[in-house]
């Protein structure tokens, strides 16, 4: 949406004026082609293009974990169960294929326990106004400790569904891309119609903005906050069973720390964690950022494990330090 | 190994390329692994391509995949968890890219997916340790009280030790395990772990640590409870790593079951051999022993790690 | 009787009030497991028992969750203080494990300094990304959670370090007058934050910078310093934090020291009542949380609850805590066992507000 | 009008926050196609009233109708929903929208469930064209001046169609000319038939407008009254409960000697002050003992400049010297050392800090000033916020309530208090008489004299003319973020001078502020 909606205002304002709102966006998609630039340069298989595809085969799962969690993070909110939930679906999926249940059933009930814990999470925050940042670390617990009471131990899928869904290759000239791929972009495409041209979207950008204010105005903030936690849980579980088609398997430690890897997209795609103000298209960015920081790393070979963490960190701060300076953003609307 | 030693691979680019994916460094083992691959890789002529993974199966698909994308010849790896290789291992088989697992295997169904396992048998080490307490205890009339320390919830090594020993004691009824707790293979979780069992249980005979730092802090709980590690409560750990060697000699440990760190030359003989095409075993086992007190101390002055 | 009617309200709706409950029902649980739980012997002219463990254990999060108090009060968070920790006392056990006589005071002091000076630096770090540059303080100190783990790797090269000190022990397990050193120490800084923060101004000043940092600023605030002070204040008390830790298990392993413990501190700060959107903060709240958590991780070790179900019971009593805490949930409560339109009930209403105004 | 069923009732209701009782069995009638004025002074329960029936806050007892239908709103949704629109007290709108959503976000017109953007701008447009304000409605919200929120918040309620719609406090941020659009538009809407209720502390507004007065005070019902029949000087007595002449005594201000003003080294003078994009350069001198008045129309520029002054915005051009010697004011900090305060006109964003009480409210800047490490005694914190409360009459008169739950009003004393605790040479007013009741802002311009008397200077910023002329010494006139002129207030200056002066380049208003 945020290009559609960013040609429509340039092309509805008289004069040309920076698109302040986007600058952050811009400066993270810029950042991001001059990493890619770097990556080319310095390594000759870093320009194959299924580099790229590779980066979206193996961030399909964040990313649509990482679009949840930008709904919660433009109400202001966060949801550090994600990561919990992702193993928990694919855990159960695992579990219950391998119990012979039929694979429609079981993509069914995974794709169902995590909206449900989003949407007990998001009650809880709302109706007892207890702090997100509480009741999702709970559900963190929660989720994580329901995958080692399914089993301690990964659970292989052999299920033909599932393998063939993992496997299935779609050729794009001589490089390929897999079902996750699609089913992500279509996440992503659901998700940024949802932010720009629904209600709901919209009530998302007001909550973020000033939640009492929202309230005033009479926009349905429960039923909004509520809905963002449901879908931050919907995307754990797709991406949970993005996972799973990823590793074939559930296993009780997999996608441990991933909310920090989301939030951390989801920022530096220049959302703002007070809320109120951020794209999909950004997290997009951000996700793609983190890919590429892993890829350059992993084509350099040489780093040590301690310089791996350090090198990461110093990349992470470059970027958001440049973008920081380059998208300077005015210290503008009053704070809440 | 020194065989090796003068190889082709010396004529600058058509050296060999290894791409090695780690699983991070999460402990002193662990890093003693990574430098051992390290060291022999150099010593090998062979170029390294070293990924750390952070513990994270997807950090390391994605690391296989860049290798397949660079055109490595050779991946090697310790999988994070056994299952979910299938599809990442099919792609490099179908880039003609040979595979070898260290240290821990995978579940896969279709073998041909990679060449070897080179590596220790997690299971196996649990039933020496589990071997050697019932000899030890064969004499013992009343019943014999274990506390076990498990190692991080779900994963590998402790699932396994716990197996492997749980099957060894089986043989004798009087061994009874009273408590089994997760000590994150820590040291600190070791020690905490071993205060609280001290406290709740008032005979404890025997500790199975699944690894040397666990049992090396609960050495500390056990001192500070007045009790003689050694003697009063007997220890038993895996790995071998120095400290615990130490400990075994000075008498505080009873026995260790190795679990060699040290894979890296016969990774690389591995290599070189499935990289001309040559047949190799498919399960190849680091050579590993057990320590006892005695045997320790005549090991001590040589373990490298 | 009559005054003890009136002062029942004032008990209960006490901020601690239902943490202090919940930490003797998890003591109470314990006893019924094992009724000699609460025993405290005297043992080689120490205090020796489960409740001394888990107060002493409780030390170092003690510690890190005090300057995690400061930093959230402000309106930030510090998720680098696990790193942190790690890094002080893998910097201190280099340096001490590298001395000819590691029982030299002289040499430990020093090791002590160095790795304080590092923390210093770190917290300087954290604290200029946070209120210079204007990073929001999740993703600053994220970057140090990510690479301060590696730093903290560098410097042990990824080994156990094993230091042989008697007076660094003495930070982890000694003893003072029967009490454990650790247990002294954390008294101690608890008392000398407390007295830091409300003795003078400063702890006005943080609560209003973090209530609302322009106003501050308007009102002749340094904002900006005050939150660069409290980054450094949390780096170092993490940094004590690391010496306990470290000292505790006389080894530095960069990998597993304070693993996870911003997210213990965290929890303990929001149970002692402060808001994490900054504003005004409860030192003996997150006292009392730290050591609610630590008596949780305690719990699941001494009634034996197997590792695969620790972390559900450890959610169960989490969300419990902060459930009956929540004075929404006790309105809501409330209401059900009273009449309707007790003066209770206006509770949650007043907490709505506070956005407003 | 009372043969009619009126549309809305409230009975006997109360409400009571931990330690206040903010309403005490109030009635409250409105009928259909009036403007109904709900008057008291500052806490007395207005805004209380209105959430209460909006259902922001419940209420402990009484009951509401409308349409004769008893109901309880759960929350300002539902009250939308059944028709009563509201705007409530202080801008209760999102900075991070667009000005077009802001009026439209929860009724957007939609095309098969998705918005429709172009039209919905198109529709603001319109919308606010009819309140005579032109401006691109894709801004945000933010970056505009507290009035155009204002008016903004004014377009969203008066949009919907309701039969019930509640204005609180609406013209407090509002020029004379907007003022002017709002009461046509209220006009309009009345005789369309829609009920009004109208807070308002401007007595002139109420007489111009209102039909029906309901008095409060103190959280109970003084009475209701036909405009017609409740002369002024009644309503202001029946508003404070005393035959304390308020009106009297701001008369008496206006005869005081505006000629006796020491001269000699200015306390500051700008020379050339300015800020690219912000304030032209402008130079302006205060001496001892003098009150400069600002006016000018909305978005002229007159916080910006005197922002300036303080520091909080730092100067890119011109000079500033204090007592004749030059500094540089880089931050507000440095304003404070030199004696220079600042009363901010947006209390909630840039003055109070909700959570802290009444006295650490009062207390901050002198504290501030001290320094952390030397805090000030409880004793005499005590005494301080002790005499201020009651100099300024906040209420309730409870150091330790936190500032956030005063009403309107009080919270604005508060500010007021903790600049003149500072004891500054130099005092920056920006709007301080806003949202203040009629005794408050009597107490407010006396406290002005009496401190310009002693010594103080004073920038005073204000929109109500009258007010500026009453204290000033001379009138600074700002246009188009630029300072046009000064006046100097003798007897041939009044408000329709100083309007004209204004109106001068008037065509380019508010909202078009770029280059
Ligand atoms: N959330 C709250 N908690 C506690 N007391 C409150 C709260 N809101 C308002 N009050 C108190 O209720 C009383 C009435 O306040 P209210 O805001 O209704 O006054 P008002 O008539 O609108 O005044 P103003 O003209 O200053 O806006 C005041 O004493 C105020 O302090
Ligand atoms: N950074 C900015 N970007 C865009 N517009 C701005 C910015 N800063 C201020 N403005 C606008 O410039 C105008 C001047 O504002 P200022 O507050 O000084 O006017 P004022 O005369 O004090 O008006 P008011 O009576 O509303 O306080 C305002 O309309 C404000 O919205
Ligand atoms: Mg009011
Ligand atoms: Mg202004």
């Amino acid at each position: 949406m945020s290009t559609t909606q960013l040609s429509e205002r340039l092309h509805g304002a008289t004069r040309w004026r920076l698109p302040r709102r986007q600058l952050p966006v811009l400066v993270s998609l810029g950042l991001l082609l001059v990493m890619y630039g770097i990556g080319v340069s310095q390594y000759r298989a870093f320009s194959n293009i299924q580099v790229i595809f590779n980066v979206f085969i193996d961030n399909g799962f964040l990313l649509v974990v990482a679009v949840g969690m930008t709904f919660v993070i433009l109400t202001g909110g966060i949801d550090l169960s994600v990561g919990s939930v992702v193993a928990m679906t694919a855990m159960v999926s695992a579990a219950l294929l391998r119990d012979g249940l039929p694979p429609a059933l079981v993509l069914l009930i995974a794709l169902l326990i995590g909206p449900t814990l989003g949407f007990v999470m998001g009650c809880v925050i709302h109706f007892f106004e207890i702090q997100p940042f509480i009741v999702t670390l709970a559900g963190m617990f929660f989720a994580r400790g329901l995958c080692t009471w399914i089993s301690s131990s990964s659970i292989p899928i052999t299920d033909g569904f599932w393998t063939s869904a993992a496997q299935e290759r779609i050729r794009i000239g001589d490089n390929f891309v897999t079902v996750s791929v699609l089913i992500t972009l279509v996440v992503v495409a659901v998700a940024a119609y949802t932010l720009a041209y629904t209600r709901l979207g919209r009530n998302v950008y007001a909550i973020g903005g000033n939640q009492q204010s929202a309230l005033l105005m009479g926009l349905p903030v429960g039923r909004t906050r509520i809905a963002v936690y449901t879908i931050s849980g919907l995307c754990s579980a797709i991406g949970g069973i993005l996972l799973s088609f990823y590793t074939l398997s559930g296993a009780p430690l997999i996608a441990v720390g991933m909310e920090l890897d989301a939030i951390a997209a989801v920022v530096i795609g220049g959302t703002l964690l007070i809320g109120g103000a951020g794209y999909v298209l950004g997290t997009v960015l951000g996700v793609l950022v983190l890919g590429v920081i892993q890829t350059l790393i992993t084509f350099d070979g040489t780093l040590n494990s301690w310089w791996t963490k350090i090198v990461i960190g110093g990349l992470l701060f470059a970027f958001i330090v440049l973008q920081r300076l380059l998208g300077f953003r005015k210290k503008s609307f009053s704070t809440r | 190994n020194s065989d090796t030693g003068g190889d082709a691979g010396t004529g600058g680019d058509d050296k060999l390329v290894l791409g090695f994916s780690q699983v991070g460094a999460e402990s002193g083992w662990r890093t003693a692994n990574t430098t051992s691959v390290k060291e022999a890789a150099a010593e090998a002529g062979i170029e390294l391509k070293f990924d750390d993974a952070q513990q994270k199966q997807e950090n390391q698909i994605k690391a296989i995949r860049n290798f397949i994308q660079q055109k490595v010849d050779v991946i090697a790896f310790s999988p994070v968890v056994e299952s979910g290789w299938d599809t990442v291992l099919k792609e490099a088989k179908d880039a003609g890219i040979p595979v070898i697992l260290t240290d821990r295997a995978v579940d896969s169904a279709d073998k041909s997916l990679y060449k070897t396992f080179l590596g220790s048998d997690f299971v196996k080490e649990g039933r020496l340790a589990g071997e050697w307490l019932v000899e030890e205890t064969k004499s013992a009339t009343g019943p014999v009280n274990i506390v076990e320390l498990q190692g991080t919830t779900g994963s590998a090594p402790a699932n396994d030790r716990k197996k492997g020993f749980g099957e060894a004691i089986a043989a004798n009824p009087n061994l009874k395990i009273i408590a089994s707790q997760s000590g994150d293979f820590t040291r600190a979780g070791g020690k905490a772990v071993m205060e609280q069992f001290l406290k709740a249980n008032p005979k404890i005979d025997v500790l199975f640590a699944h690894n040397d730092d666990m049992g090396l802090g609960a050495l500390e709980a056990i001192t500070a409870a007045g009790k003689v590690p050694g003697k009063d409560i007997k220890i038993i750990t895996v790995d071998a790593v120095k400290d615990g060697m130490q400990a075994l000699a000075d008498g505080k440990f009873n026995f260790i079951a190795e679990c060699s760190p040290l894979l890296g030359p016969q990774l690389m003989d591995l290599a070189k051999k499935v990289h001309a095409g040559e047949e190799v075993p498919p399960r190849i086992e680091t050579e590993e022993t057990t320590f006892t007190q005695q045997t320790a101390k005549e090991a001590l002055p040589t373990r490298k790690y | 009787m009559g005054s003890w009617r009136r002062g029942l309200p004032a008990v209960t709706g006490h901020r601690l009030f239902w943490p202090v409950v919940v930490l003797v029902l998890l003591l109470a649980a314990n006893v019924v497991y094992r009724p000699s739980f609460l025993a405290v012997e005297v043992k080689n002219g120490h205090l020796y028992g489960s409740l001394v463990d888990i107060v002493r254990l409780s030390a170092p999060l003690i510690l890190v969750a005090l300057g995690m108090t400061l930093v959230i009060a402000t309106g930030g968070i510090d998720l680098s203080v696990g790193s942190v920790v790690a890094v002080s006392g893998a910097m201190a056990c280099l340096h001490i494990s590298r001395q000819p006589d590691q029982n030299n005071l002289g040499g430990v002091l020093v090791a002590l300094a160095m790795a304080v000076g590092i923390a210093l630096l770190l917290g300087i770090w954290n604290g200029t990304l946070v209120a210079v540059i204007g990073i929001q303080p999740i993703i600053a100190t994220l970057i140090l959670m990510v690479a301060g783990r590696g730093l903290a790797q560098l410097i042990t090269s990824g080994q156990i370090i094993t230091v042989n000190s008697d007076p660094y022990r003495m930070i982890g397990v000694g003893h003072v007058l029967t009490l454990p050193f650790a247990i002294v120490l954390a008294l101690a800084v608890t008392l000398l934050v407390a007295v830091l923060t409300r003795r003078t101004a400063l702890g006005m000043i943080i609560e209003a910078v973090g209530g609302n940092s322009e106003a501050s600023r308007l009102a002749g605030i340094r904002a900006r310093r005050i939150k660069l002070l409290v980054y450094v204040v949390s780096a170092v008390c993490a940094a004590v934090a690391g010496f306990m830790m470290t000292a505790n298990v006389s080894s530095a392993d960069g990998n597993a020291a304070g693993l996870w413990v911003e997210l213990d501190a965290i929890l303990a700060v929001v149970i002692g009542g402060t808001s994490l959107a900054g504003g005004r903060f409860y030192l003996g709240g997150t006292v009392v949380g730290a050591l609610l958590i630590q008596t949780l991780t305690t719990s699941v070790y001494a009634m034996n609850i197997d590792p695969q179900t620790a972390l559900l019971f450890k959610a169960m009593v989490v969300i419990a805590v902060c459930l009956i805490q929540a004075p929404a949930f006790r309105a809501k409560f409330w209401r059900r066992r009273t009449s309707a339109g007790s003066p209770a009930a206006p509770a949650g209403e007043q907490r709505k507000e506070q956005v407003a105004a | 009008m009372s043969d009619t069923r009126p549309v809305l009732t409230m009975t006997a209701i109360s409400k009571f926050f931990p330690g206040v009782r903010a309403l005490d069995g109030v009635d409250f009638r409105l009928f259909p196609g009036e403007v109904h004025a709900l008057m008291g002074e500052n806490g007395a329960g207005k805004s209380t009233l209105i959430k209460v029936l909006t259902g922001v806050y419940g209420h402990d007892t009484g009951a509401i109708t409308l349409d004769g239908q008893p109901v309880s709103f759960s929350g300002p949704m539902e009250a939308t929903e059944a028709g009563v629109s509201t705007v409530y007290q202080e801008v209760n709108l999102c900075p991070n929208l667009s000005v077009a959503e802001n009026i439209f976000i929860g009724r957007q017109p939609r095309r098969l469930g998705a918005v429709r953007w172009r039209d919905m701008r198109r529709r603001a447009s319109a919308l606010l064209a009819r309140l005579n304000l032109d401006l691109d409605v894709g801004e945000l919200l933010g970056n505009q001046s507290l009035a155009v929120q204002q008016m903004v918040a004014i377009a969203r309620a008066v949009d919907v169609q309701a039969r019930v719609l509640i204005l609180d406090e609406p013209t407090s941020s509002l020029d004379a000319d907007e003022v002017k659009q709002l009461m046509r538009i209220m006009r309009q809407l009345r005789d369309e038939g829609i009920a009004i209720v109208f807070v308002t502390h401007f007595l002139d507004q109420v007489y111009e407008i209102a039909d029906r007065i309901t008095v409060l005070r103190n959280g109970r019902l003084v009475g209701e009254y036909p405009t017609a029949e409740l002369p002024q000087l009644a309503l202001v007595e029946k508003m404070i409960g005393k035959e304390l002449d308020a009106l009297e005594r701001l008369d008496e201000q206006a005869g005081r000697d505006l000629a006796a003003v020491e001269t000699g080294t200015p306390v500051v003078e700008a020379t050339d002050l300015g800020k690219a994009g912000s304030v032209e350069p402008f130079s302006l001198t205060i001496h001892r003992g003098e009150v400069v008045g600002m006016a000018g129309l909305l978005g002229s520029g007159r916080t910006e400049a005197a922002r300036l002054f303080f520091g909080a915005d730092r100067a890119d051009r011109g000079r500033l010297a204090v007592d004749g010697r030059p500094v540089s004011i880089r931050g507000p900090i440095a304003a404070i050392e030199r004696n220079i305060a600042f009363c901010s006109e947006n209390r909630r964003t840039e003055g109070l800090v909700g959570e802290l009480s009444v006295r650490e409210n009062i207390i901050l800047a002198l504290q501030a000033a001290r320094g952390w490490l030397r805090p000030v005694p409880r004793r005499r914190q005590d005494e301080l916020v002790q005499r201020y409360i009651e100099a300024l009459s906040i209420r309730p008169a409870d150091p330790e309530m936190p500032v956030r739950n005063l009403s309107g009003g009080n919270q604005q004393k508060v500010v007021l208090a903790r600049w003149l605790i500072t004891e500054p040479r130099l005092l920056i007013l920006d709007e301080p008489t806003r949202g203040i009741d009629i005794g408050a802002k009597a107490e407010i311009q006396r406290l002005v004299v009496q401190l310009s008397d002693g010594g103080m200077a004073v920038l005073f910023i204000s929109a109500e003319l009258e007010e500026v002329l009453r204290l000033s010494h001379k009138v600074a006139v700002m246009r188009d973020r630029q300072l046009v002129t000064e006046l100097a207030n003798d007897d041939s200056l009044d408000a329709d001078r100083i309007m004209r002066v204004i109106a001068g380049g008037a065509e380019q208003k508010d909202g078009t502020r770029h280059e």
